[in-house]
């Protein structure tokens, strides 16, 4: 459980004092005035659901995003965060959920980047003496510091992020979901790093889902919902399920929908056998049946976006037996999976779903050109008429026909993206990758109604998530999955949250740190 | 994980990425030996001599184009500040060589800086930006110039800075290996070159990591103008003239040098000293067309022959392409063993 | 150098986007001042006869435009071997006069739109660089051309059948001028109507999302290629029928004539916005200041000069504007 | 799958192939190319004249034999550079002289490059047409000093190269401007005018060959007080280029122009067209425009026949290269050449085609 308090922490000036800061993306209220005190030789950990705030506060803390308003003060001066630059100015350093490396460069060149204090002058592989001490504190032995961070694994480039963090002596170390990626000797490593950052007084501010890791690594846990503070505790008063009910507000309980269409088709349409997509994930078999939705539940890293992409099409070195109604469809192009019947939703919305400077119409009936062409030309009425039917399946004004994809809400936007994935006459297979990303409370019962209404039509829908709270609101079957494996694979109603969320954030070891549940 | 084990061929890989340029040259060295002797010609120490005068006029407009790249940038306009740059040397220069070579300097610290500044600041592709600049530059050159070519009075600086060093070097073509030079222990002993290949490698992850990136930006395409300025004043004291249009020909040997240098368009890869074995191949190429006495049908056949086989081999997409043809070739022969026995291995797919 | 940074750093700011905008209407305005008080104070510009001139002066670099305007549309920035092409196609055209005229305009548009796929292909499939395949590309047409003609100039046949028309007036305007106002309403609705024509615009705007709809990337970029040949093939039919001779020498400046009358049109180089209309437009405006500096009697630099400033002027305003619009 | 992406697939699949035809073309075109070059090459240097043509006995026969003389100039992109340049080396290589033919396309940078290396083996004489009349003055100076001849062709070289120079031999430019306002001033005179205004679209402007003719051009027209050159622009040795000028001029004076010349025929051509597409008649018949070229080329005798352009001058590329390479022999033969030869130029009109019309049609 959790550490014994420092002695004298509760009391210290803390080192870093947010007040009311709020932040807004377009419509979207990423925090709402919170308020948030870091001490000096503490870990700190930030928890809350994707989409709770904690991402977008440690990015105002680290100068990538500026907020509304607010004040920040550091080491009781106010200061202003411009650029990452003068937040690493004021000992700041931070490890981004998105890595920060860049392949090209070598690990010791990475370990060096964007550091303000590294000189001028630098002769190569000349700190390659204190790079070694720090990759070898992570267990990193086998790397050398020479190696191209390209040519690494996915859990040893999330270590070198780690190390580039720790090589800037910075007075506060944030870990955005370090862990998510690796595995349990690789986190044990982190967390030895991270007892001696505060040993020498220095501060960290965690940020996990895993609760396991929070129980036993921090001091104090301040908790987020929704964009807002909702409390910070001394972690050593509170237990796993305590943690839970704080952020989720009270602790659903299972069952509350039963699995509509698990037992909706006989004949399975689609078999998945022996899939692997390399790096990551290895022999993933699945079952989908018509009217089914299966979600693939896991953190950042887990494989799930990984096994849809390569249903996609979109991975060329995917291998494995793919059949949709008994007809096999080879991996490895687009163009093939679509005409097997196969619908992708990226994840990504606007750099691989939208056309963002076009209207709506357009973005509606991107893919069905070929059914609304005759001799080359599309049909306008045909395709009008089609976009009319959409938008009124996905409930938007028809007035919004024209608009530009780029001048509406992320809501909005993606209920245009997934309209225009589904409702696809010829489609069996439904990809959705975090069909709700970005996406405010009202908007995601929408979408989740349309992926209903997809799977009452007869579609097999397969979804990937991030989020607790979508794969138990939108799934009929749930496949737990970590590390490029799959963990357990449940129906709904059997399933509890904590079951879950302990699957996607331990995989294997849910044992662990001793929280089973 | 086993990288260990990978260790070696990934060693491998790369020591072959890094070294081809320079084998490319070795290649091309023996050509250059070899070539003219087979049609009863010789290729001698004062044609490597010539070679290197050419190395020094347009491997200064290569490596000005190939920090661009390694950026991730392209600045298309380095032919047009060449073109400037010459000009302004020869109209300013008349009393002192010095004196035109430090305004046409100025001028393109100035081009670069405002060139720069709107590229990382707006965020604008650097291809239209520059394209502009091009025509700007050019317009500006044939004005200053009066549309027309323009003679430089005093003789005696083209030959001192032509004049033969050490067999094959002249004091024109040691200024542009000094500048390789420095340019190579920058971009290797300074965080400069760490940064520059960060912000062409991963623009979102530099930013994050902290590195300046706008500044670099406006650096980089300020230190291009700078280099291109000086290869054009220096071509233009050479030559006693600078010419209201230099062409295309300049773009088109920095383009083909920086590529035969291992520079990727997608940036993030490079360093100077391939560029200037990219550079040197392609200046020897150049002299052994003229040892030769190649037509320049022929040789225009070769030099765009190399210049899409480069392209071609250095393209993101060629390994997914082939991937991609091969399995809808070859079928899941590959995969035959995670295959084993099911019935994907025998059905040919849906054609 | 710093003050001009800061300046720059406030047009990014939010609340100072206005002040964009607003610099973008008073150049605009300062730019149709110039362009009023400049034809009314210059001689011999406005009339009936300098309208047809520069309607005329744009009906080539148009036509060529067209087709690069498709190609920017493709999100493969543009190809600097359309000069070139057209050239080449204009001495194929004057060649194979001697087996008729539909024959040699077949012949020769067949032969720009081959150019163009090739190129266009080994582009989508591979992901090569368009701007230095096409400049690859240029120096092979440019060698092959030498080759196959020795190097001599092509003359039509004696008797050319009926290929005066191509170089005639027609109510007093070139020939040349209906073609390209044929192309452009064409070019228009192949871009607006077609199933071509919009998932070019789909894949200019989002490649990687136009991948994972599963368009179809290699046959679309290969297309846009081969309709930019095509068109710079009927730029060369019209310049060798007007020329009556033709060889390399044809190419001249059309291949940046084009690329600067695409992007004063408003075209983004990096795909997906602007239009083949704006695009003739963009050649009006080129050839309109053109004739105004020629009149005027300053040189060929300042013409040149003058078109690259505008050039830079509506790239960075288009993209400052265009910024706004997507907040 | 669908019938229509199947079509797709094959679309693909043809235009792969297509592409993968034209790459293998290319490379073998490259190929022979390269292989052809090298024996042309070879050849060149091989000749060794054996039973070469007496055709210029008059340039010391044997005494050339064997000697080496290197041609720098402009490539054969360009139609007339290469009629020019071939009958200069058919010329030599007749007489037994080993001749090698560096081609820049008028780039200078590559021609000095060109320079250097021909300077390095030593001939017996250099030959160049300079693609930037002062670009070759340095070069020129080290020909000098390694006391390699070095004699300008076609143009009037820069004043600073002259004295570093054996000799020029050259189209008398002058002249060719000179007839070209003759054409015009007769023409007018043949519908009965001496009076009206004339515009002239250039080469290049700048350079020498472009001021010596429209130097000569404006007196020869002065002598006619009546006739006013009211324009003279740069068309940049552009046929397209000047007929968008010469449209536009004809817009500015409202058509009110008598006579235009255009500094090649090709210009001229392009003058005829805007011409006609402006509404203007043309020719001494009509009483129309007077137009006049000044090097003949093939499109411009094919206009003079057609009645649509008066006249124009030589400066045939095969006569031209004729006049230079008995000079050239007569200097490798040790006897004294000029410092200055300009070749006796013609003005062309209907009335002399049957003497121009062939060797005028060369290029």
């Amino acid at each position: 459980m959790g550490r014994a308090l420092q002695p004298g922490l509760m009391t210290a000036p803390p080192f870093i004092d947010a007040r009311g800061i709020t932040k807004r993306y377009g419509p979207i209220t990423a925090l709402d005035d919170v308020s948030f005190e870091l001490r000096p030789g503490e870990v700190h950990a930030l928890l809350g659901h994707n989409g709770a705030g904690k991402s977008t506060l440690v990015k105002i803390l680290s100068g990538l995003v500026r907020p509304v308003s607010g004040t920040l003060t550091m080491a009781g001066e106010e200061v202003t965060l411009r650029t990452p630059q003068q937040a690493q100015q004021h000992g700041v350093a931070l490890v981004d959920q998105e890595l920060s490396l860049v392949p090209a460069l070598t690990v010791e060149e990475n370990i060096l980047l964007g550091n303000v204090e590294s000189p001028f002058l630098q002769r190569p592989g000349g700190s390659r003496a204190a790079t070694r001490e720090i990759l070898d504190g992570l267990g990193l032995r086998h790397v050398a510091p020479s190696t191209h961070v390209r040519d690494l694994a996915i859990g040893e480039r999330q270590l070198i992020e780690i190390a580039r963090a720790l090589s800037r002596d910075a007075r506060v170390l944030i870990l955005d979901e370090p862990t998510a990626t690796l595995s349990d000797t690789e986190i044990e490593h982190v967390f030895r790093a991270v007892r001696q950052v505060v040993a020498q007084g220095r501060s960290v501010i965690y940020v996990s889902h895993r609760l396991g890791e929070v129980l036993e690594l921090c001091d104090r846990a301040s908790i987020f919902r929704d964009g807002r503070h909702v409390e910070t505790r001394a972690v050593s008063e509170l237990d796993r399920r305590g943690l839970i009910e704080l952020m989720l507000g009270d602790v659903p309980e299972p069952s509350q929908r039963d699995g509509l269409h698990e037992d909706a088709g006989e004949v399975a349409t689609v078999t998945i056998r022996n899939l692997s997509v390399p790096p990551r994930v290895q022999g993933f078999d699945l079952t989908a049946r018509g009217g089914q939705i299966i979600a693939l539940a896991g953190q950042i890293g887990s494989g799930a976006s990984e096994v849809l992409r390569a249903l996609a099409g979109l991975v060329p070195d995917a291998q494995g037996d793919v059949s949709i109604n008994g007809k096999d469809v080879r991996l490895g192009s687009p163009r093939r999976c679509v005409d097997a019947g196969t619908v992708y939703a990226s994840g990504d919305r606007k750099g691989e779903g939208l056309f963002l400077g076009h209207s709506v119409q357009l973005n509606l009936v991107a893919t069905r050109l070929p059914a609304l062409t005759r001799w080359g030309l599309v049909r306008r009425g045909a395709a009008a008429s089609v976009a009319r039917q959409l938008i009124d399946v996905i409930g938007m004004d028809r007035k919004r026909m024209r608009t530009p994809v780029v001048s509406l809400s992320g809501g909005n936007q993606q209920k245009v993206f997934l309209g225009r994935c589904l409702e696809q006459h010829a489609a069996e297979l439904l990809l959705l990758e975090e069909p709700t990303r970005g996406v405010d409370v009202g908007g995601r019962m929408e979408i989740h109604d349309l992926v209903r209404v997809a799977a009452a039509h007869g579609n097999a829908v397969i979804f990937a998530s991030t989020e607790l709270d979508e794969v138990l609101d939108l799934a009929d079957t749930i496949v737990t999955m970590h590390a490029g494996r799959v963990v357990r694979t449940l129906p709904r109603r059997l399933a509890t949250s904590a079951e879950i969320l302990g699957d996607m954030t331990h995989g294997n070891s849910e044992s662990r740190a001793g929280v089973a549940a | 994980m086993s990288s260990v084990a990978l260790k070696d061929p990934r060693r491998t890989r790369e020591l072959a990425r890094t070294s081809a340029p320079f084998l490319i040259l070795a290649l091309m060295l023996v050509a250059f030996y070899v070539l003219p002797q087979l049609s009863g010609r010789e290729a001698t120490v004062f044609n490597v001599f010539n070679s290197m005068q050419n190395f020094a006029a347009l491997g200064l407009v290569a490596l000005a184009l190939g920090l661009t790249m390694i950026a991730g940038e392209f600045d298309l306009s380095v032919v047009g500040m060449y073109g400037l740059g010459s000009m302004l040397a020869v109209m300013t220069g008349k009393d002192s060589a010095l004196l035109g070579l430090g305004i046409a300097l100025l001028a393109g610290l100035f081009v670069g800086l405002v060139q720069g500044t709107i590229i990382a600041k707006l965020r604008i592709n650097s291809m239209p930006v520059t394209l502009g600049g091009y025509l700007l530059l050019l317009g500006l050159t044939a004005t200053i110039g009066h549309d027309d070519s323009q003679s430089y009075p005093n003789l005696s600086v083209g030959s001192s800075l032509d004049s033969v060093v050490a067999q094959i070097f002249s004091l024109r073509s040691l200024v542009a290996v000094g500048v390789f030079v420095v340019v190579t222990l920058a971009m290797r002993y300074t965080r400069l070159g760490r940064d520059i290949r960060a912000i062409g490698g991963d623009r979102r992850a530099s930013r994050t990591a902290g590195v300046p990136v706008d500044r670099m930006l406006i650096g980089v395409f300020a230190l291009s103008s700078v280099l291109s300025a000086l290869a054009g004043a220096l071509i233009a004291y050479s030559l006693a003239t600078a010419t209201p249009d230099p062409g295309l020909a300049p773009l088109i040997f920095a383009i083909t040098a920086v590529l035969l240098g291992g520079v990727t368009l997608a940036g993030g890869q490079g360093a100077a000293l391939a560029i200037a074995a990219g550079a040197i191949t392609l200046s020897l190429l150049q002299e052994l067309f003229s040892i030769l006495g190649t037509p320049t049908y022929v040789s225009s056949l070769i030099t765009g022959g190399l210049l899409v086989l480069v392209t071609i081999i250095a393209a993101p997409d060629l390994k997914q392409w082939w991937r991609t043809v091969r399995t809808r070739r070859g079928g899941p022969t590959a995969s035959a063993a995670s295959v084993g026995s099911s019935p994907a291995a025998t059905v040919t797919g849906e054609r | 150098m710093t003050a001009i940074a800061l300046r720059v750093n406030q047009l990014l700011d939010r609340r100072s986007l206005p002040v964009a905008q607003l610099l973008l209407r008073v150049i605009t305005a300062a730019f149709a001042a110039i362009l009023v008080i400049g034809a009314l104070t210059t001689e011999g510009f406005l009339s009936v006869d300098n309208v047809k001139a520069i309607l005329g002066s744009t009906a080539f670099v148009g036509i060529i435009a067209v087709g690069i305007t498709v190609i920017m549309l493709s999100g493969n920035l543009f190809s600097l071997s359309l000069g070139t092409t057209t050239a080449v196609c204009a001495m194929l055209f004057l060649f194979a006069l001697q087996a008729g005229i539909v024959v040699a305009i077949v012949a020769t548009v067949a032969l720009g739109a081959v150019l163009g796929a090739a190129q266009g292909l080994l582009i989508g499939s591979i992901g090569a660089n368009a701007i230095i395949v096409t400049i690859g590309a240029g120096a092979l047409q440019e060698g092959g051309a030498v080759w196959a003609s020795g190097g001599s100039a092509v003359f039509p046949p004696k008797n050319a059948p009926g290929m005066s028309f191509l170089a005639d007036t027609i109510l007093g305007v070139p020939f040349a001028v209906y073609v390209l106002v044929v192309l452009a309403v064409a070019g228009e609705y192949l871009m607006r109507r077609t199933r071509f024509g919009r998932e070019i615009y789909l894949m200019g705007e989002n490649k990687r999302a136009a991948r994972a709809a599963a368009l179809p990337i290699v046959a679309l970029t290969a297309g846009a290629f081969a309709v930019a040949g095509a068109c710079a093939a009927i730029a060369g039919v019209l310049i060798g029928a007007f020329n009556q001779n033709a060889s390399l020498l044809v190419s001249g400046t059309f291949t940046y004539d084009a690329i600067a009358a695409a992007l004063v049109g408003g075209s983004v180089v990096t795909g997906g916005r602007g239009s083949i209309a704006r695009t003739v437009a963009g050649a009006v405006v080129i050839a309109t200041i053109s004739d105004l500096l020629l009149l005027r009697g300053y040189s060929t630099g300042v013409q040149i000069l003058v078109k690259g400033a505008v050039v830079l002027v509506v790239v960075v305003l288009l993209h400052i504007n265009q910024r706004e619009g997507e907040r | 799958m669908s019938s229509n992406s199947g079509s797709f697939d094959r679309l693909w699949g043809r235009r792969r192939a297509v592409a993968v035809a034209a790459v293998i073309g290319a490379a073998a075109l490259a190929g022979c190319g390269g292989s052809s070059s090298n024996s042309t090459t070879a050849g060149g240097a091989g000749t060794t004249g054996t039973g070469s043509a007496s055709a210029s006995a008059d340039a010391g026969g044997g005494a050339v034999k064997g000697k080496k003389v290197v041609l720098v100039a402009c490539g054969d992109v360009n139609p007339w550079c290469k009629v020019y340049n071939q009958h200069i080396l058919d010329g030599l290589k007749a007489a037994g002289v080993e001749t090698t033919y560096l081609q820049d396309p008028f780039d200078p940078v590559l021609q000095v490059q060109h320079l250097n290396q021909a300077i390095a083996q030593k001939p017996d004489a250099i030959l160049v047409v300079a693609s930037d009349d002062n670009s070759i003055v340095p070069a020129a100076n080290k020909a000098k000093q390694a006391g390699i001849p070095l004699i300008n062709l076609n143009g009037r070289p820069a004043d600073a190269a002259v004295p570093l120079l054996s000799s020029s031999i050259a189209a008398d430019q002058a002249a060719l401007g000179t007839y070209a306002a003759q054409n015009i001033i007769q023409g007018m005179k043949a519908q009965g005018k001496t009076s009206g205004n004339v515009i002239a679209i250039t080469g290049t402007a700048g350079t020498n060959t472009t001021k010596d003719r429209i130097t000569a051009f404006k007196k020869e027209l002065a002598t006619v007080p009546g006739i006013k050159l009211v324009e003279v622009q740069d068309g940049n040795w552009d046929q397209v280029k000047t007929a968008k000028i010469a449209q536009q001029l004809f817009a500015k004076y409202h058509n009110d122009i008598q006579g235009a010349y255009g500094m090649a025929d090709y210009q001229a051509a392009g003058i005829i067209q805007s011409a006609e597409q402006a509404g203007l008649k043309l020719g001494v018949e009509n009483k129309g425009l007077i137009v006049t070229g000044s090097n003949c080329f093939k499109v411009g005798i094919d206009n003079i026949k057609a009645g649509k352009q008066f006249g124009t001058a030589t400066q045939a590329p095969g006569t031209e290269g004729d006049f230079v390479y008995p000079l050239v022999l007569k200097f490798l033969g040790g006897t004294e050449i000029p410092k200055e030869n300009l070749n006796k130029e013609a003005r062309v009109d209907k009335s002399n085609l049957d003497t121009w019309g062939a060797p005028c049609s060369l290029a």
